[in-house]
């Protein structure tokens, strides 16, 4: 029996190992593993202000900080029953899409491209793809500054707070914001044929259920209170659980969840195959032209995936902008109570975020945050299996199954740091 | 300065890893997109999970290390790093003062609450411990904190180390940077602010948008707790009569939420008016 | 000193047209405060109250780069030194400059001080005291000299404008039509009328007297104990403070090649560092020794140089240290003996 | 005042400071190089003026800038010598210069000491650790003018030989007969010392021909040496005004604006850094 390690899965943010246990050309077992302590944030909170709440969980994970931002304060406005004003919701969009701009980039462009072109970073890949390159990092530091407006830094950014923003930017910003995003679309249009033109690897291909927020009025997006999934069922976010039961492994600090006692997925791909057919204009237009029926069961699509929502976000910006520019600066709404209940869903550019709290007399009383790659977790592993027992069959070098292998969790795009805080619902 | 010197001799080498954390600090570096390409430029950077496959852990010169020791595999690999490193250097919330996991530190037992999260399980991975900072185990030569880092900091520290030199540490409290920026003072509009006791470098970024200091870059030297906290909880300003008092509690868990192990001491030693002990 | 008389009704229009000489600085409602900020002549606020911080951000900014360096040597960074007006100095703060003058201009003068002086013409404007105010104790409720211009209040529709430098009366000229010198006796009466109403309206009673002597005194006081436990050591006081004007200096450098700048920005007496020398010793390591420096700074040494407090009563220190640490209560602390702080 | 061509840097900038290179360099002790700059334009070098007992702003670019005293003479005009004690960034960054190296300087800076009114008195100089380099310069200063002054009295005391700045020079000048030359170590730990062993104070009993009323101290050394030196220099008798002492702040600038020098209403870079002790007597925080 001999083991096939990828110790630490590079160019994914945290620690990741994934262990395939070989028997001669049988796999016994394939684990993947978050290496990461825990960091057990459900009970940093307890008994704490929201506002402690508020600033401490975006820390679950730095790159989608904001979107942790926005599913904590949906989840907490719900608890102490706060309606937001217009513009208020047009800026937490706006911030979305900016994380949305800066995490797809760097995912597409920095940490997938070089895999799928054969380089071992982005650096690398310079010397003959740097308009790749300076694409992506322009892209990126784009989203960056989008997310330093609406909240005050790239990372970790404490603007965003119950009730409204603690200053918005004036609109000359904002129309700078605008008029950069229209000149960076051309960027995601000719990523996404790269990505399009591209031939992935079939044999580990199977189906899959997605699942992801539903946004009313038939639209894209990124947030909403439904969750829809593949098969057709829609579900209340408060019923979180039914989607996302959880269970703990002992081989892994993360939890992982499972819908119907199966595995599935939530992301990009998950958005655009459920709900593609709503993209409108240029992403429309590319979702049409690359549509194609082995997004359902390849993983690998992922990345193109993100990069038409890449294409979308930048779309979307000059539309928030429009409708910001407009409005005047709403104060801070004040909590109209102090004891609550709430579920908050944002769709993370890594899938599903739930941010759910019970708050009690102004203080914390119960906290589960359930993060998109603790939902991935079982369809990574299942995936990452179903190509090793393929590959070592057909009798493949090891370090050759180590790099499909590595290819295949970082099409994920998995945050593993992010799954690692990931806790269960805790019950006094 | 020797222009020549530098011509022939070889660049230095420096590593960054990452212990449990978010990963926010790496992130910062990442986010350097106009200076990315200098600073792989002027080090030879050895290893940088985060954005480099091909890493090598030999002999370096320095390392950056991000995150808190929060499990005995973080353990050895930082005992690890430290070994082979000449400078060591703590990047980031987390790994300067313990971060947001080891906010709980004084308040509950960690197998207590490990199970409240994960229930009863056998872990077959290297056993969690209680969140501390890189400190509590090795010799650190610099820390760099913030929850993350501030890039600008990070590139001059970077720049002076790349050279031989150490960075300069900043001394001083948000305060002093919100009074650059000519903000009025959250205290007299009755916000909690942490300003007074905690390291400034962030460019007073909360307060410049009516957002007060959560203490995310961890205490300052010399941080005042006691007279801090005295003054939320109990103390009356003669000219601001309207001025309103916090709970020592309510105070308490904001200053530990990012000043963890540090602000747990500082704040036992702190006999505040007020506080339940 | 000519005066002449300038009808409230044409300030917008004398200041727009001297805007060529530079950009127009004024107080700008901030929150509940004041700052000075670029605006335009129709938002100033006349009314405004003391500014968070005062002019000597125009002479020494927070931060400025002293010196570019590269491989040959330094190069002085004092070529972009914009031309700008300051509109809505009072007089304490204007009495701020002169003693910062004194400092920057003698004994090696200071080309960055000097040059920023010179590119900002001072713009004076009365104003009336608030509840923190305390200018007539300290001799600056009215300033002679220190500003280009300054309008001052008449209680009718008119300022009477003092000339105080040729800059000034360049100034005056660019829109010399506006001004008119013919003061008239009930002028004068309605001036000195209103002036004396001004005095009325303070509230601090601070008696300087003697300072010098009550510090000597009371060095080894207790009562710096108490203080020094209170102070955060945030560093609020000093730089809001007119006459502070300590620094630090720091160089950065570039990755990867050998550049880099030289940088200056104001520092404070009450921070950690402040007397701390290579090595570990601290010659003020105390909370209490470096607010005893900063107080007989302010309220002694100055008067044992020049006869006067470098404290120009401007209340900002009583509405911005978070722990009532201020000149007032300083001098009421050590002049009765009783600890104020309890 | 002096002219702008005598001093390093510009006057019309007091911040900016001049080029200069390295001319050697060399090991004091195992913490302490001695360096020897001059100008870029060698021809500069001899219109230098300095009094001894003045300093200088040292700067690294890029790294920072330091207060260093000089510790050549004015009457050997050419080259600048310092002594550096690698404490901190820009000193340690010193260290790692070499010859040809260039450096930033200005100044002088401070008062130094009033060479025209030790002219013609008795002089006592006291040093100890790094106290050797601004005292150096005074010495030497006096020996190069030896008819205009009186009794000269060198102490200069070191925890043990290897600790001692310029311990060949000065074992040298113990030859000379126009100086008394008194060397003492705490402990000699190399068994080779040749001189005294005991404190710097035990030196002063050998202290004979001098008229207090016309004698003047000079001291420089670390914090706890100032006050058994003080106690034994009150005990000859030698009036406090006349004692000299060169002291040290945290400074920035050099040129009194910084403010870091202060103590009450005297600053140390241009009242000082030489001191009376009859001012530190009426300035208590001067020293500690
Ligand atoms: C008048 C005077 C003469 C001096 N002469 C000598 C000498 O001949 N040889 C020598 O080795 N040292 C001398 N020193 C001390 C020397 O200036 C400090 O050791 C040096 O500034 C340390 O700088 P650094 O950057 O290496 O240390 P860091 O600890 O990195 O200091 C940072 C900065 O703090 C300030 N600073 C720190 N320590 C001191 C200090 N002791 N005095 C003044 N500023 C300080 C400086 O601006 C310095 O750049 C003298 C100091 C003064 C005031
Ligand atoms: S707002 Fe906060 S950081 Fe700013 S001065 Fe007040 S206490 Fe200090
Ligand atoms: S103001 Fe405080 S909370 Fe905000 S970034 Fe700075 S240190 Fe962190
Ligand atoms: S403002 Fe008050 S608390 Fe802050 S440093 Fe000054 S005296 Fe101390």
């Amino acid at each position: 029996m001999k083991e096939i390690k990828v110790e630490h899965l590079a160019r994914v943010e945290g620690h990741g190992a994934i262990t395939v246990e070989v028997d001669g050309r049988k796999v016994k077992d394939v684990k993947f593993e978050v290496l990461e302590g825990p960091r057990l944030f459900e009970t940093i909170t307890l008994g704490k202000t929201p506002a402690e709440n508020l600033s401490v969980v975006p820390r679950i994970c730095a790159i989608c900080t904001l979107s942790h931002r926005y599913a904590s304060l949906r989840g907490l406005e719900k608890c102490l029953d706060i309606k937001i004003p217009e513009k208020t919701h047009w800026m937490r969009e706006l911030m979305l899409a900016g994380e949305a701009i800066e995490s797809h980039s760097l995912h597409v462009y920095l940490l997938a491209l070089p895999d799928l072109l054969g380089y071992p970073n982005a650096v690398a890949m310079v010397t003959k793809y740097a308009d790749s390159v300076v694409q992506g990092l322009t892209l990126k530091k784009f989203g960056n500054s989008i997310m330093e407006l609406c909240s005050a830094r790239a990372t970790h950014g404490e603007n965003p707070i119950i009730g409204g923003f603690g200053k918005f930017p004036t609109n000359e910003k904002l129309y700078a914001i605008a008029d950069q995003a229209k000149t960076l679309i051309p960027y995601a249009e000719g990523v996404i044929d790269i990505l399009g033109n591209m031939q992935y690897p079939t044999f580990f291909e199977k189906e899959t259920v997605f699942a992801c927020c539903n946004p009313p009025d038939n639209q894209y997006g990124l947030v909403s209170d439904e969750i829809i999934l593949s098969d057709g069922k829609k579900f209340s976010c408060e019923d979180y659980t039914k989607i996302t039961n959880e269970r703990v492994v002992p081989h892994s600090f993360a939890k992982r969840s499972l819908y119907k006692n199966s595995p599935f997925s939530v992301g990009s791909l998950a958005r655009v195959n459920n709900l593609g057919d709503r993209l409108q204009e240029r992403a429309g237009d590319a979702y049409e032209k690359y549509k194609n029926a082995r997004w359902k069961k390849n993983p690998v699509y992922n990345n193109l995936a993100q990069a038409i929502e890449l294409l979308y976000a930048l779309e979307q910006v000059p539309v928030y902008v429009e409708k910001l520019v407009e409005l005047k600066d709403p104060p801070i709404v004040k909590p109209k109570r102090q004891s609550g209940k709430g579920t908050g869903a944002v769709e993370a550019p890594r899938g599903t975020l739930y941010h759910s709290y019970e708050v009690k007399d102004g203080r914390m009383a119960k906290v589960d945050i359930i993060t998109p790659t603790a939902q991935n977790y079982e369809d990574i592993e299942k995936y990452l299996r179903l190509a090793a027992e393929y590959m070592v069959s057909e009798g493949r070098k090891d370090d050759d199954v180590r790099f499909q292998l590595e290819v295949i969790a970082r099409a994920y795009d998995p945050c593993i740091s992010c799954s690692a805080h990931l806790v269960k619902l805790v019950r006094k | 300065m020797n222009p020549e010197d530098r011509k022939t001799k070889q660049l230095p080498k420096v590593g960054i890893y990452g212990l449990t954390s978010c990963a926010g600090d790496q992130l910062t570096i990442v986010n350097c997109e106009d200076q990315i390409l200098d600073i792989f430029g002027s080090a030879e950077i050895s290893s940088f999970l985060m954005a480099k496959s091909d890493n090598t852990e030999g002999e370096i010169d320095v390392a950056i290390v991000e995150g808190s020791v929060s499990s005995k595999g973080d353990l050895e690999m930082l005992e690890d790093i430290r070994k082979r490193s000449k400078v060591l250097i703590a990047l980031g919330n987390c790994a300067c003062n313990g971060g947001p996991q080891a906010a709980c530190v004084a308040a509950e037992d960690h197998k207590e609450r490990m199970k409240q999260v994960y229930g009863d399980v056998k872990w077959s991975l290297p056993d969690p411990i209680d969140a501390k900072p890189l400190s509590a185990y090795v010799k650190v030569d610099m820390q760099i904190t913030g929850c993350p880092i501030d890039k600008w900091e990070f590139l001059r520290a970077l720049g002076r180390l790349v050279k031989g030199d150490g960075p300069i540490p900043i001394s001083y409290p948000v305060c002093v940077e919100c009074k650059y920026n000519e903000n009025e003072c959250l205290l007299f509009k009755n916000e909690m602010c942490l300003g007074p006791i905690t390291l400034a470098g962030c460019n007073s970024v909360c307060i410049n948008h009516n957002i007060p200091c959560f203490g995310c870059r961890g205490a300052v030297i010399e941080a005042n707790v006691a007279g801090e906290a005295e003054m939320l909880v109990n103390m009356k300003h003669p000219q601001f009569p309207d001025r309103k008092n916090f709970d020592y509690q309510d105070v308490k868990n904001r200053a530990m939420m990012y000043g963890g192990n540090t602000m747990a001491e500082l704040l036992d030693k702190a006999k505040v008016k007020g506080a339940k002990k | 000193m000519r005066i002449l008389k300038l009808k409230k009704k044409d300030l917008k229009k004398f200041l727009e047209s001297i805007s060529s000489f530079g950009e127009l600085w004024a107080p700008v409602k901030k929150g509940n405060r004041w700052a000075f900020q670029p605006t335009a002549p129709d938002n100033i606020d006349l009314d405004a109250g003391r500014t968070i911080l005062p002019l000597k951000k125009f002479m020494v900014p927070q931060k400025f780069t002293m010196f570019k360096y590269n491989k040959e040597g330094y190069t002085p960074e004092l070529s972009n030194i914009p031309s700008r007006i300051v509109f809505g100095a009072h007089p304490c703060d204007i009495a701020g400059l002169n003693i910062l003058d004194k400092l920057f201009t003698e004994n090696f003068p200071d080309p960055y001080y000097i040059e920023r002086r010179k590119k900002t013409a001072i713009i004076g404007l009365s104003c009336l005291p608030d509840e923190f105010c305390f200018c007539n104790e300290t001799g600056t409720d009215t300033v002679e000299e220190g500003f280009d211009l300054f309008l001052s209040e008449t209680g009718t529709d008119f300022y009477l404008v003092w000339i105080g430098s040729s800059l000034g009366d360049d100034l005056m000229r660019m829109a010399e039509n506006l001004f008119s010198e013919d003061i008239a006796f009930e002028d004068i009466q309605k001036f000195t009328n209103w002036k004396k109403e001004r005095a009325k309206k303070f509230k601090v009673n601070i008696d300087l007297t003697g300072m010098p002597s009550i510090f000597e005194l009371s060095l080894n006081s207790k009562i710096w104990d108490k203080i020094g436990e209170r102070c955060l050591a945030c560093g609020s006081c000093s730089m809001v403070c007119p006459t502070c004007n300590c620094y630090d200096v720091k160089d950065t450098v570039e990755l990867r090649e050998c550049k880099g700048e030289r940088n200056r920005c104001w520092d404070s007496c009450t921070l950690h560092e402040y007397s701390l020398v290579a090595g570990g010793h601290n010659f003020r390591a105390n909370r209490s020794d470096r607010l005893r420096l900063w107080y007989t700074h302010k309220l002694e040494s100055f008067i044992g140089a020049y006869g006067k407090p470098s404290c120009v009563g401007c209340g900002r220190c009583l509405v911005t240290c978070p722990v009532d640490i201020n000149a007032y209560t300083l001098a009421k602390t050590l002049r009765e003996e009783e600890v104020f702080f309890k | 005042m002096i002219d702008n061509s005598c001093i390093a840097g510009d006057r019309s900038n007091p911040f900016l400071p001049e080029m200069m290179r390295i001319v050697r360099r060399f090991d004091l002790t195992s913490d302490v190089r001695f360096f020897q700059v001059r100008p870029t334009e060698a021809s500069r070098a001899l219109t230098l003026y300095y009094k001894p007992g003045t300093f200088m702003m040292v700067s690294n670019p890029g790294v920072g800038e330091a207060p260093l005293s000089i510790s050549s003479t004015p009457s050997r005009p050419g080259l600048i010598e310092f002594c550096v004690r690698n404490v901190g960034h820009v000193t340690n960054s010193l260290f790692r210069m070499k010859e040809n190296d260039e450096i930033g300087i200005r100044g002088p800076y401070g008062n130094g000491f009033p060479i025209e009114t030790l002219k013609g008195r008795d002089l006592i100089i006291v040093m100890g650790g790094l106290g050797a380099a601004p005292l150096r310069s005074l010495l030497l200063y006096a020996l190069d003018n030896r008819d205009d002054f009186g009794e000269i009295y060198l102490l200069h005391g070191a925890k043990n030989p290897h600790e001692m700045l310029f311990r060949k020079e000065f074992y040298d000048m113990m030859e000379r007969d126009d100086l008394h030359c008194m060397l003492s170590v705490d402990k000699d730990d190399t068994g080779k010392w040749p001189a005294k062993v005991g404190l710097v104070t035990s030196l002063f009993k050998e202290i004979k021909h001098i008229d207090p009323k016309t004698t003047h101290a000079a001291i420089c050394g670390p914090p706890v040496m100032y006050r058994f030196v003080l106690q034994e220099l009150l005990k000859l008798k030698i009036p406090k005004h006349q004692i000299l002492m060169n002291l040290e702040r945290r400074m920035k600038c050099g040129v009194g604006k910084c403010g870091h020098c202060v103590v009450r209403e005297v600053y140390t870079c241009l009242d000082g850094p030489v001191f009376s002790y009859w001012d530190v007597l009426n300035m208590k925080e001067l020293i500690y």
